[in-house]
């Protein structure tokens, strides 16, 4: 018989941070099953794979730390991260991609800054980044539409193009991002970006066929998807509110204003959020609370921050989609946002 | 020519900028240390002379002028630590020659025992025990740094360093001292 | 007072002095071995793109300024080769205003004919592993136009793949073959245009010819 | 201490103690941004080497004259000087890595591991040892240049030794060494992040060895500490 | 102030930052009625139960007390008495552990209920109005009431205020789960309630009167509401439940509007808090001059067979109320004082009520478990969120665990009121809170360091200046002595000769001292035969005896015991006689004052005397009046000391000559012998002071 001593207060919410995650794991289902649905198998397999690897890697790194391994292995972090890894790659990238990319996100990124909590940076958009910047070839090679596809693509040609870089009937990557009509695939956003330079109209890009009306075919889909699962998780109380709504302010005002000075040279407010992985960011990036701004106050700015950056550097950057840049940088201003953003305690003025 | 203009122009600079740091040497001079002061603002202030200086002063002299930060045994780790960032080193472990334990202690005379020989009165570095020739001497447990300096210098071996009593008012919201009463004497380990 | 600062005035006026001396000795030591490292770097690099043997004279003495917009930021330079004071061929700097990351800076050597005699990129800052493959270190790409001709003002064939065109655009990049074949083309049309006037200029750069 | 001591001791300190790469993380301006081949670092190292032995030996040549007041700016020359007559030698002698190096040559001016040995180690001892010291900072500064510049080489190109002829001359092409041929360069290895990661592995290597060797190292016998009386002197 | 009491006519209140809603529990006990106890078999009063200072105890082991009879007298302002809950006899005034987190022991009294439960001579005072401010407050204060919501401040500090009072705000919310202490009191004594309410009225005149209380209460509303029925200035307000709408500053501004500025008290703002229980209190104390026995506790858990609340009196253990109420035996205890929120664990069931317990909680192990595991926080910022105070708890965290004490107090530390709303949402169950009371501990223990160091440095700098200062007069003197000297040598005179043979004797007499001493410890038995030697011996002897006590203490039987111990403890009685007959009139108090007097005399004669030995020889010697003598005394003593390397060897041959035939006048073995001796004697003494500490233990 003995007593048992702790410190109050002795009740607690049944609130778990492992749940947290799950929760906004099963956000990502929609998702991924647009992506699936217009995508193709690629980014499935890429997601899977990520998983494996920074499990993997998430054991060897916690046994080296000597830390206890079972309880942060399975506390859904690491899952989490693959998973919003794998949505953000390209379907047809080979498979080492992913396997880097989710080491680098995992090891790097999240365990040498201390693991869980302690990362400055969101591991799955460092990781993201680190493999744009390091193999643009791969991480530009995006696939059409299944629609637009001049060759069929199952689950088993998906796997043999990522595993082997061509399909069972011998048809490189290359070959399968030729669409239709002979051009090769790239992302509304980029096409965009590239006809600008030629001189173009926004107006004259959007006739492009990969465009379809006004958004990218898929992409609009898959951005709602995504907006969808950002809603359910607003529901379940799993996000700040505030977060996404000022990304997607401010984003909308920037490409607002643009828009009004000269529509030629620039895109629709509509085109700005339902393309590339806007949703994907304000909902399931700029929430995380790790890498994030913690006051209210603080996460209106860092979201705005990010809506102003994602504009500023897809109009001027040198890569087409910029959130993962924009976390990047917003996650770096993210502790002096919060030092200046701190609440005003009781009492004090 | 234009490598002799070159040489001039530098001389020239050199000649200027050498009276100004000349000049501002002495108009600038700083009087005594600051560093030092600030360092001695860290110290325990024990004077136990542990760290082979009499005194704290002198040790934080010391230490400005590049002696080991690792010395202050009654401070410990975290006046190392203090010390480091101030002076932009980094933080070492106690020197090993130093014993670790500095719980708070203070000085306590046997009173029974006591000849009244003024030996730890003189030892004492702030004067914290009272007491003349042949009268029992008696601690003042309030100024007592816990120095230590008077158990060695003392005949008959009277004084005694103990822990600082614990109470409710200096209690360190350390949960796991808490004594658990066993109420069935079979039980096993106490549980906390 | 004035004792100090008398001496440290004096002090390091000295260590200046001795400093610069010192400076001053192995300049002129090294100077003549420099504008000779130079000049051999520019030869070198001019003649890989015109071929050493086709010309008597020494082309990075024959240096022109030219001053013409479709050659981009300016002044530009102009190389001339001549065989027995009959033109042979001229390697003009050049930049091409819209790669994918600012200015790419180029060198094109065309024979009198027309004909590319070669090209190479100079200096610029596009994506490395993507843009990059116009240096000739990372891919051969630059190499295609050695051979090639112009065949009218606007001829379509002087586009990328992707356009329509004869060239090649390199996995993953558009925008700067694009850039590099459109600067290319300009100055072979600039060259086309102009080629009489140039070997009939004098030399006239500055004695440290350097490509920027 | 015995002379030879006191050289095993310098060397001791410049390779690997007090490293000024991995421990004292001076001068990483130039340390991350040339270590992107073998060959860069090989040159500016040798480049900082050399300046750093000459400006010790002449630091402790000179340090009687010199009253601290003016000690800085006078350090500042000596080492500007040498750095100017480096830049000017391999301009004449290693054109094409001069060109490569760019400004990182130069910015030898203002590597502090340069200024900091002069002020803390040169300026305080004899000729000798100081240039000894100069020697065994820059062969460890070396070192890890040379250390990340292979990593970062073969992580991002797969070779070693990657135009080793602009340096040291037209027969040294043949040291180029192909490890593995790759299809795409990880081009985070040779841009500037990849060189911080890869340092910070190196310091985290140093580190993780130290500690093993503290480990092993046999425990020094407590020795009685003399107590300074703070009573009797007074 | 009219809006305000508009707003709350309206029903409308201000809302304070964060707050939570964990699940009430208060059905427990809320429906069943307080509970009147059987005495228990015995009680233990913690003689401090609120803050400030603890009173004197006025009472002793084995008295006879009656029930109300005060135990302790307060003896400053901030200071109450206790009192006999009931009558028996007081059994020990001992240590025990106390109703604190940290389970300490301190001093308690015990007392055996003898079963009458006599009263002590009351007078009962309906017509209070008619007695002054100033008795009332005594009255208060002499009852030993402190306040009875959680930290127990002396009510009669608070209600002794001069301030201009516009609000007196009585705290009836009980935020905190489970609790329904306050809720039953409502509900059974709201006209003594209301007794106390204009009792506080009365001394406070406010403008008007605010009962705060929770929606969660309606019976209890409904009976204030009754009882307060056509009373204008008093309002009761029914706040939406929220915790911690009970913190003083929550429940200020959320019926005010205003905001208490850190360290400021609320006073200052015009507004005095009460809490319902201490209005009860303050009735039964003022109008039934009953002290502060007895107070309900409620208590419940679910690991309760029947959980309630009783009128529990002061000093109950813990036990005997949770017995009452049904608690089963249990393999693992948990027991809380206080609620679930900030409540602490009970080491033991020991624990005596005291008057600020409003509960004990005995929850089951579904209903609080004590599995929760802590992991990183991921800084999701709900602790911000919820923080009644507007902190931001994961920094705070942060700063704690890295001991950043600069950055705790940037981030206002301080205004952290431990309600624990931070720990309960946070997701990743850092006890966050037990991180802050550590820091907070930490930080004052550093002030008190801090202070203490910045003494030691002031006092040790002074003592450095005083002996720099010592040392140059005492140069200056020798000097001074040195060339009078000379002068008087040089002049050829017969003095200056006579002086040079004294040196030359005194000399001598040194070194031939050193070999007698020895041989005539029992000539040293006469005081007047040579005062100087004399003084030696004793000092020699004395040292002796310490070490000899040591020895007899180890070992009865030692022979070296009786020699010294009889001969000379007699001369140290005699001195010590002859020196309090010196002054007979010291008091025995004032013993250290005039060790003090004596030191700085020491001083004094310390450079008075300290040129030479001869010098302080022949002054000993003629010193003919008692009081130059004792200062003669303790100034040979110095020059002594000095001499004590020298001793050391004396006290040898004291010890030896002692357990030696006296008569054998040896004189080279034994200083042959001190030197290896001596380091003999040092293992031995370590050794006897070890065998010392065993006897005593034994003993």
């Amino acid at each position: 018989m003995a007593y048992w001593i702790a410190s109050s207060p002795h009740n607690h919410l049944q609130s778990k941070t492992s749940a947290l995650m799950r929760l906004v794991i099963y956000a990502t289902i929609p998702g991924i099953l647009t992506q699936w649905y217009f995508f193709g198998w690629g980014n499935i397999i890429h997601i899977s794979l990520a998983i494996a690897t920074a499990l993997l890697t998430e054991f060897t790194v916690l046994s080296l730390r000597e830390k206890k391994v079972s309880e942060q292995l399975f506390d859904g972090s690491a899952i989490l991260t693959a998973v919003l890894l794998g949505i953000s790659l390209p379907a047809l990238a080979p498979w080492w991609i992913s396997v880097i990319g989710s080491i680098f996100a995992i090891a790097i990124v999240k365990q040498l800054y201390g693991g869980i909590g302690l990362n400055p940076f969101n591991p799955a958009m460092a990781g993201y980044v680190m493999l744009l910047i390091s193999f643009p070839v791969q991480m530009t090679s995006w696939q059409p539409p299944l629609e637009l596809m001049s060759v069929p693509l199952d689950f088993i040609n998906t796997l043999s193009v990522i595993f082997t870089n061509f399909t069972y009937d011998g048809y490189s990557v290359e070959q399968l991002r030729t669409h239709i009509d002979g051009h090769t695939m790239a992302t509304p956003l980029d096409t965009v970006k590239t006809n600008l330079t030629l001189g173009l109209t926004i107006t004259e890009s959007m006739n492009n066929i990969v465009i379809g009306e006004y958004v990218g075919i898929g992409w609009q889909s898959l951005n709602l998807a995504f907006l969808i699962g950002g809603v359910f998780l607003l529901f379940k109380k799993a996000i700040p509110l505030v977060t996404p709504l000022s990304f997607l302010g401010s984003l909308f005002v920037c490409s607002f204003i643009a828009f009004l000075i000269s529509p030629d040279s620039n895109a629709s407010t509509l085109f700005h959020w339902f393309n590339g992985a806007c949703m994907l960011g304000a909902f399931f990036i700029l929430t995380d609370p790790v890498s994030g701004a913690t006051s209210i106050k603080g996460r209106i700015i860092f979201g705005a921050l990010a809506g102003f950056l994602v504009f500023i550097i897809r109009k001027f950057g040198g890569y087409p989609d910029a959130v993962a840049f924009a976390v990047l940088l917003c996650n770096m201003s993210a502790p002096l946002i919060d030092q200046y953003t701190r609440p005003r305690t009781y009492g004090h003025k | 020519m234009s490598i002799i203009i070159a040489i001039l122009v530098i001389g020239v600079i050199g000649l200027f900028f050498g009276a100004l740091l000349g000049f501002a040497s002495i108009k600038f001079k700083v009087e005594g240390d600051p560093l030092a002061e600030q360092l001695d603002a860290l110290l325990p202030q024990t004077q136990c002379g542990q760290c082979g200086y009499p005194g704290c002063k002198p040790y934080a002299e010391a230490v400005a002028n590049g002696e080991a930060i690792n010395k202050c045994a009654p401070g410990g780790d975290d006046t190392i630590k203090k010390i480091a960032d101030l002076m932009g080193v980094e933080v070492q472990p106690l020197d090993g020659n130093h014993e670790t334990d500095n719980t708070p202690k203070v000085a306590f005379i046997i009173e029974e025992d006591c000849i009244g020989c003024t030996k730890c009165i003189q030892a004492c570095p702030v004067d914290a025990i009272i007491g003349a020739t042949k009268q029992m001497h008696t601690v003042i447990i309030d100024e007592c740094t816990g120095c230590d300096l008077c158990v060695a210098p003392c005949p008959v071996d009277c004084i005694e360093m103990r822990p600082i009593n614990q109470t409710t008012r200096n209690w360190q919201w350390d949960l796991n001292s808490i004594p658990v009463v066993q109420l069935d004497a079979t039980s096993q380990e106490k549980e906390v | 007072m004035r004792k100090t600062i008398e001496k440290n005035a004096q002090l390091l006026a000295l260590f200046a002095v001795a400093c610069t001396a010192l400076i001053a000795f192995v300049n002129f030591l090294t100077q003549d071995k420099i504008i000779e490292q130079e000049q051999q770097q520019l030869i070198s690099t001019l003649s890989s793109i015109i071929e050493p043997s086709s010309h008597d004279n020494s082309i990075s003495q024959t240096c022109i300024i030219l001053e013409d917009e479709q050659l981009g930021e300016l002044p530009q330079k102009a190389y001339l080769a001549t065989n027995n004071n009959s033109p042979v061929a001229a390697a003009i700097t050049t930049t091409a205003p819209d790669g994918y990351n600012g200015n790419i800076f180029l060198l094109v050597a065309i024979n009198f004919d027309g004909t590319l005699s070669g090209v190479r990129a100079i200096k610029h800052q596009e994506t490395p592993g993507l843009g990059d493959k116009v240096e000739l270190r990372k891919s051969q790409w630059i190499l295609s136009f050695n051979g090639k001709k112009i065949l009218d003002e606007n001829d379509h064939r002087w586009a990328v793949a992707k356009d329509g065109g004869m060239f090649d655009q390199f996995t993953g990049a558009t925008i700067t073959p694009r850039a590099v074949v459109n600067a290319v083309k300009r100055t072979t049309n600039y060259f086309n245009q102009h080629k009489a006037e140039l070997f009939n200029t004098a030399p006239n750069c500055s004695e440290n010819a350097e490509i920027k | 201490m015995k002379l030879s001591d006191e050289y095993k001791e310098l060397t001791w300190q410049g390779l690997w103690k007090n490293n000024p790469g991995l421990v004292q993380l001076l001068g990483l301006c130039p340390l991350l941004a040339v270590t992107s081949t073998v060959t860069n670092a090989l040159g500016l190292g040798l480049a900082t080497m050399f300046v750093l032995i000459c400006s010790n030996a002449t630091v402790s040549a000179i340090q009687q004259w010199v009253p601290k007041e003016i000690r800085i700016p006078i350090f500042v020359l000596i080492i500007a000087a040498f750095v100017t007559c480096v830049q000017l030698l391999m301009n004449a002698f290693t054109y094409g890595l001069y060109q490569s190096l760019g400004i990182f040559l130069p910015l030898i001016v203002t590597n502090c591991a340069i200024i900091g040995r002069a002020e803390a180690y040169a300026s305080k001892n004899p000729l000798k040892q100081a240039s000894f010291d100069g020697f065994m900072m820059g062969l460890g500064f070396l070192l890890v240049l040379i250390v990340l510049g292979g990593i970062r080489e073969i992580l991002g190109q797969g070779t070693l030794f990657d135009g080793a002829d602009l340096l040291l001359g037209e027969w040294a092409s043949v040291l180029r060494v192909e490890v593995f041929q790759l299809d795409n360069q990880f081009l985070l290895a040779i841009l500037p992040p990849g060189a911080f990661i890869a340092m910070g592995f190196l310091i985290a290597a140093k580190n993780k060895i130290d500690a093993k060797l503290a480990e092993k190292a046999p425990k020094k016998a407590n020795v009685e500490i003399e107590r300074v009386r703070v009573n009797f002197d007074s | 102030m009219e809006s305000v009491i508009e707003r709350i006519d309206k029903g409308l209140f201000w809302k304070f930052h964060g707050g939570i809603h964990p699940p009430q529990m208060k059905f427990l006990t809320s429906d069943k009625p307080i509970l009147q106890l059987p005495l228990p078999e015995k009680l233990v009063i913690p003689i401090q139960q609120h803050i400030g200072e603890a009173g004197e105890v006025i009472v002793n082991v084995g008295d006879d007390v009656v029930k109300g009879q005060p135990l302790t007298r307060s003896t400053l302002p901030i200071s109450v008495p206790i009192h006999a809950p009931t009558s028996g006899k007081i059994t020990a005034i001992e240590n025990a552990t106390i109703a604190h987190p940290s389970g300490l022991e301190e001093l308690c009294i015990k007392l055996i209920p003898d079963g009458k439960d006599t009263w002590c001579e009351r007078t009962i005072c309906p017509e209070y109005q008619q007695l002054s401010k100033a008795e009332i407050i005594e009255k208060i204060c002499n009852a030993g009431i402190s306040g009875m919501g959680g930290a127990g401040f002396p009510t009669h500090i608070k209600v002794g205020t001069t301030a201009q009072i516009n609000y007196l705000i009585i705290n009836a919310s009980e935020c905190e789960p489970y609790i329904t202490a306050d809720d039953l009191l409502i509900k059974e004594h709201s006209s003594a309630i209301l007794d106390g309410i204009n009792i506080l009225d009365h001394l406070l005149e406010p403008a008007f009167i605010l009962i705060g209380i929770e929606d969660n209460k309606p019976e209890a509303i409904k009976a204030l509401q009754n009882a307060t029925q056509g009373i204008d200035k008093i309002k009761v307000c029914v706040l939406p439940t929220q915790y911690p709408v009970g913190g003083e500053k929550q429940l200020i501004m959320a019926l005010t509007g205003t905001e208490v500025p850190s360290g400021v008290l609320p006073t200052s703002l015009g507004i005095v808090m009460q809490n319902i229980a201490t209005c009860f209190a303050i009735a039964d104390a003022v109008i039934h001059d009953t002290p502060l026995i007895k107070r309900v506790v409620t208590v419940s858990g679910q690991a309760l067979e029947k959980p309630q609340n009783v009128w529990a009196l002061l000093g109950t253990p813990v036990e005997f109320l949770l017995n009452e109420c049904g608690y089963p035996q249990q393999e693992k205890k948990h027991i809380i004082m206080g609620g679930p929120m900030m409540g602490f664990s009970l080491p033991n069931n020991q624990v005596p009520i005291v008057k600020t317990t409003n509960c004990i909680l005995a929850p089951s192990e579904a209903e609080i478990p004590n599995d929760n595991q802590e992991v990183e926080c991921i800084r999701c910022g709900q602790c911000a969120e919820v923080c009644p105070s507007q902190l931001l708890p994961q920094e705070l965290q942060w700063s704690a665990k890295a001991k950043d004490h600069q950055q705790l107090d940037t981030l206002n530390l301080f205004d952290c009121i431990e309600c624990g709303a931070c720990a309960y949402v946070c997701p990743s169950h850092i006890p966050l809170v037990h991180y802050y009371r550590v820091a907070k501990a930490e930080i004052r223990q550093q002030q008190l360091l801090d202070l203490k160091a910045e003494k030691a440095k002031v006092r040790f700098e002074a003592r450095k200046l005083r002996l720099e200062r010592e040392k140059l007069a005492r140069e200056a003197k020798h000097k001074k002595a040195a060339e009078a000297r000379k002068a008087r040598m040089n002049s050829g005179t017969p003095e200056a000769n006579n002086e040079k043979s004294a040196v030359a004797a005194a000399l001598a007499r040194v070194k031939a001292k050193k070999a007698q001493a020895s041989a005539e410890p029992t000539n040293s038995a006469n005081p007047s035969d040579d005062a100087s030697s004399e003084k030696k011996s004793q000092v020699a002897a004395a040292i002796a005896r310490a070490k000899a006590k040591k020895l007899a203490a180890k070992d009865n039987n030692s022979i070296a015991e009786k020699p010294p111990a009889e001969i000379n403890p007699v001369i140290i009685d005699e001195k010590i006689e002859e020196k309090q007959t010196l002054d007979p009139a010291e008091a025995k108090k004032a013993k250290i004052a005039a060790a003090i007097e004596k030191a700085k005399a020491k001083k004094l004669t310390t450079e008075a005397k300290s040129s030479t030995s001869s010098e302080i020889k022949t002054e000993t010697v003629t010193a003919p009046s008692p009081a130059d003598a004792k200062k003669a005394k303790i100034a040979a003593a110095v020059a002594k000391a000095k001499a004590k390397k020298q001793q050391a060897e004396q006290k040898k041959e004291i010890q030896l000559s002692a357990n030696e035939d006296i008569t054998s006048s040896i004189k080279d073995e034994p200083i042959a012998e001190a030197v290896t001796d001596k380091k003999a004697r040092i293992a031995a003494a370590v050794a006897k002071a070890k065998a010392k500490k065993q006897q005593t233990e034994s003993k």
